[in-house]
């Protein structure tokens, strides 16, 4: 065993330990904020996998997409929708649990003694790794063009479906008669008096609108 | 010893199985659209080691998992935005209460 | 083009002439490299630390540090030492575990970026295939750190600039990868050696700014974005938001964001020399310099001042560049952050893609002059 | 489209005047830089106050008649006399006599309408002290006599825009005989 092939196997585990325990964490843990950031160290401990597996470009844009993008994207949704709220508890629940761990357990166990069972037909010849890059673009532009479009397409409809599905669709631009404003929401202090001009409709517009278009400031990031 | 692919598909099964758990057992949106993130990188653990260890010229395996990060991607991206929405239809997370379609 | 000085074959071909075997030999050149990147990027942000204090003054006429040391470049020392020394302050409601991690998170991948950054021929840590692909997505990791310190303080200042830091950089990585993607188009190759030995045959002439001017314009006004820089310091809006999501941050989790933004700022006008000013390269190629005074090309000692000349070219470039931005400071306000965005998605991403088309097309109609 | 196009080309002609804009900017910003520094190093250097500088006022307790004009003068009524009338000599008798410094604005009305010249302003203006009680100044505080900026070993006096030659902006480096400009008070008196 030479110095390539120990850091090799320790950086293996290392990345492995690191991926399964941020896994767990995701999973496992009450608070959202928490599993969001740990699902960062699973990305980034995945493209650290990647990288063992001489495949240098995809690692990098793993991180760039899943840790820059995804999960980013992940925090802006919980920093949203982030509201102290206790779930209304099950019933057996518990063994509810318990039951899918068991399940979860076995098929992890089918699946390894099936990888540990089947004989894999390794290729003997060198990786390409140096010009992996160059590889994938051929096989972007012959053999997979059409997926390759397609994703494209794929990528478009998912941008313009995720804007039109965030979107505030309602914002009303007149005020209701009836809509009185929340007193919640404003400050105890003296109403201003309205403009009783011949522009008095738009005074009474100006005056109520800080308590009615509360516009989402971060929409269009998705 | 040499790192085999072995290693590589017992993790990706490990991994794969956490996602299971957490997709089935979580409560709350945001963590089952996790938990489906978990499973596709599970997936793409497979590919690449599969391109690294079988097909080490071809590499079609880290072209699919370039197929898969990008659906990945559009996948939170419109996922997310049906969790926004929802929350603010029912202004709630909780994967429980939306049973808009059970009768 | 003749391969200039290599530092690695010279260290460890000098050790084993010492009696050590190879694998020994490798892993003690190994880490003196980064050592000497890091220390290099400390020192580097001293440096523009007090340029910055200095140029500063200049533009507001007054004279700015003086008695630390001669002319003052003692002072970021000094400030650096009084940062170490102060207490270190976790707010009470905070989340401790986050709130150490955010700055820490925001800092590492600013200095890994340095791995892919070449000052010559051979004076680069790593020659990466991915090269410049890795800078930019190492760039996108930050975002995290500040989302992560921003909730973590437990403060609505905080949270709010944590927001706006994460969606300011996302906004304006988009611009920023596509403008980096029309100069790799042109030189074929994602590594930072090879783009700039793609700039290197006609001195001056044949840097990509002439070849990329809206690209180039892109890039710098992306990188003072994506380095929270006036004009668009919005996440550390003083007068909106106090100070952003450094505003619970004492000591040196504070001197670590300090750090990282003023890295990141001299990592950004490296970048930019590199990409667009033809990195380590003089303005007179020096083959022909060397060639008017007859002078052979694989002479040591030329090779020497080859190697230094060109440490010196891609620093002077790069400090113009921090000059510009401190310059840029003084003079423009800030913008809001609906300009911000607006400026991001409607201005920079349709011009950066006009860019990448119009890239393709010359590649196309004149190989010869756009890297065929 | 011909609309579509023109909107690009209003938009593109925008970007450019803008750019123009940050130009001009940044070249002001340059311009500034070769200017010399106006910093005045103030524990170390100080400008010479001018002429008719309203600082803190003195007083002359043997001077004062307790007419009490400068309390009537005064936007606040704050200068405070106390005096009792001597009746062997049918006089006002002074007492106490104090102005408050924290609350006084430095108008110096009563010093304009003091019929015997008793209060005058002086050129001191470092009043900061740890408690505001104590800018209440007595009848002693009021009577000691200011120090001068050009008397300090430990300062270097710079002259003030008042007092620079025609022309000059800049206190620091002059030659030792300059003289400011206009006439001084003296050579008016002559004419």
């Amino acid at each position: 065993m030479n110095l390539a092939e120990g850091v090799q196997i320790v950086s293996f585990c290392i990345l492995s330990l690191m991926m399964i325990g941020a896994a767990l964490g995701v999973v496992l843990f009450e608070n959202i904020v928490y599993s969001a950031f740990l699902l960062g160290g699973v990305f980034i401990s995945i493209a650290g996998l990647y990288i063992l597996l001489n495949a240098d470009f995809v690692a990098t844009a793993q991180v760039l997409i899943y840790v820059g993008a995804v999960n980013v994207l992940i925090l802006f949704a919980i920093m949203l929708v982030n509201k102290r709220e206790d779930f209304k508890p099950l019933p057996n629940r518990l063994l509810r649990q318990v039951t899918t761990g068991l399940v979860c357990f076995g098929i992890f166990a089918l699946l390894s003694t099936m990888v540990l069972a089947t004989p894999w037909a390794f290729s003997t010849a060198p990786a390409a790794a140096e010009s992996s890059i160059v590889i994938i673009g051929e096989h972007l532009f012959s053999d997979f063009l059409l997926p390759f479009e397609l994703a494209s397409v794929l990528l478009l409809m998912a941008m313009v479906g995720a804007i039109v599905l965030a979107r505030r669709e309602y914002i009303p631009d007149e005020i209701l008669p009836g809509l009185t404003r929340p007193s919640g929401l404003t400050l105890p202090e003296r109403p201003r008096e309205l403009l009783t001009l011949t522009s008095g409709g738009k005074g009474d517009l100006r005056n109520q609108k800080p308590a009615s278009s509360t516009k989402q400031p971060i929409d269009t990031n998705a | 010893m040499h790192l085999q692919l072995q290693a590589f598909l017992v993790l990706a099964a490990a991994l794969f199985a956490i996602g299971i758990y957490g997709l089935i057992t979580s409560r709350n949106a945001v963590r089952v659209l996790m938990s489906i993130e978990l499973l596709l990188n599970a997936v793409n653990l497979n590919l690449m080691s599969f391109s690294n260890y079988i097909d080490a010229q071809g590499i079609k395996g880290q072209v699919f998992a370039v197929f898969v990060i990008t659906v990945a991607a559009a996948e939170a991206a419109v996922g997310l935005a049906i969790v926004l929405s929802i929350y603010r239809n029912r202004d709630t997370v909780d994967m429980e209460q939306f049973n808009l379609l059970k009768w | 083009m003749n391969p200039g000085i290599d530092l690695q074959g010279t260290f460890i071909q000098t050790l084993r002439d010492l009696g050590l075997p190879a694998g020994a030999a490798k892993a003690i050149w190994m880490p003196l490299p980064m050592f000497l990147i890091i220390i290099g990027a400390t020192v580097g942000v001293l440096v523009v630390v007090w340029l910055e204090r200095k140029i500063s003054a200049a533009v507001q006429q007054r004279i700015g540090p003086e008695f630390a040391g001669p002319l003052g470049v003692l002072q970021p020392v000094a400030d650096g030492l009084k940062l170490v020394f102060k207490e270190d302050i976790v707010p009470a409601k905070s989340d401790p575990w986050l709130f150490t991690l955010g700055p820490i998170l925001v800092v590492i991948p600013v200095f890994l970026s340095y791995l892919v950054v070449p000052f010559g021929q051979n004076l680069v840590i790593t020659n990466l295939s991915v090269g410049i692909f890795l800078w930019i997505a190492l760039s996108s990791i930050a975002p995290i750190g500040l989302l992560m310190s921003g909730y973590a303080s437990n403060n609505k200042y905080s949270l709010l600039g944590g927001l706006r830091a994460a969606a300011q950089s996302i906004s304006y990585e988009v611009p920023m990868a596509l403008s980096v993607l029309a100069v790799v188009l042109m030189s074929n190759s994602l590594s930072t050696i090879d783009i700039v030995q793609q700039q290197s045959h006609y001195g001056i002439l044949s840097w990509n700014v002439w070849r990329q001017p809206l690209g180039f314009l892109i890039f710098w006004i992306a990188a003072l974005a994506e380095c929270e820089r006036l004009p668009f310091d919005l996440p550390e809006a003083e007068e909106e938001l106090v100070a952003g999501y450094q505003t619970e941050y004492a000591g040196m989790k504070f001197g670590l964001f300090y750090i990282g933004s003023y890295v990141n700022l001299v990592l950004s006008s490296l970048l930019v020399a590199v990409l667009y000013l033809g990195g380590w390269e003089t303005p007179v190629p020096i083959e022909f310099v060397g060639g008017l005074l007859g002078l052979n090309e694989t002479s040591p000692w030329l090779q020497v001042i080859d190697a230094a000349l060109g440490i010196t070219m891609t620093v002077l470039k790069a400090y113009f560049l921090v000059f510009l931005a401190i310059l840029l400071r003084w003079t423009l306000p800030r913008v809001r952050i609906d300009q911000l965005l607006n400026l991001g998605w409607k201005f920079l991403l349709p011009v950066s893609l006009v860019n990448l088309l119009l890239t393709a097309a010359l590649k196309l109609a004149f190989p010869f002059a756009f890297g065929g | 489209m011909i609309k579509f196009l023109k909107q690009v080309g209003d938009y593109a002609k925008e970007a450019v005047q803008s750019a123009r804009y940050i130009g001009q900017g940044l070249s002001v910003t340059f311009d500034h830089m070769r200017r010399r520094p106006v910093t005045v190093q103030y524990p170390y250097e100080k400008l010479i106050p001018s002429e008719r500088f309203r600082g803190r006022i003195h007083f002359e307790f043997d001077k004062c008649i307790s007419c009490e004009v400068c309390v009537r003068v005064c936007p606040i009524n704050l200068p405070v006399v106390d005096w009792e009338f001597d009746k062997a000599t049918k006089k006002k008798k002074l007492n106490h006599y104090s102005i408050d410094f924290g609350v006084c604005i430095f108008c110096g009305n009563c010093v304009e309408y003091c019929p015997t010249n008793c209060l005058s302003m002086t050129e001191e203006y470092e009043l900061s002290t740890y408690d505001r009680h104590m800018l209440n100044y007595d009848s002693v505080a009021l009577g000691r006599l200011p120090y001068k900026v050009m008397d300090d070993p430990m300062v270097t006096p710079l002259r003030e825009l008042g007092y620079l030659p025609k022309g000059i902006t800049e206190p620091h480096d002059l030659p030792a005989g300059s003289r400011r400009a206009g006439a001084r008070p003296e050579e008016i008196l002559e004419k």
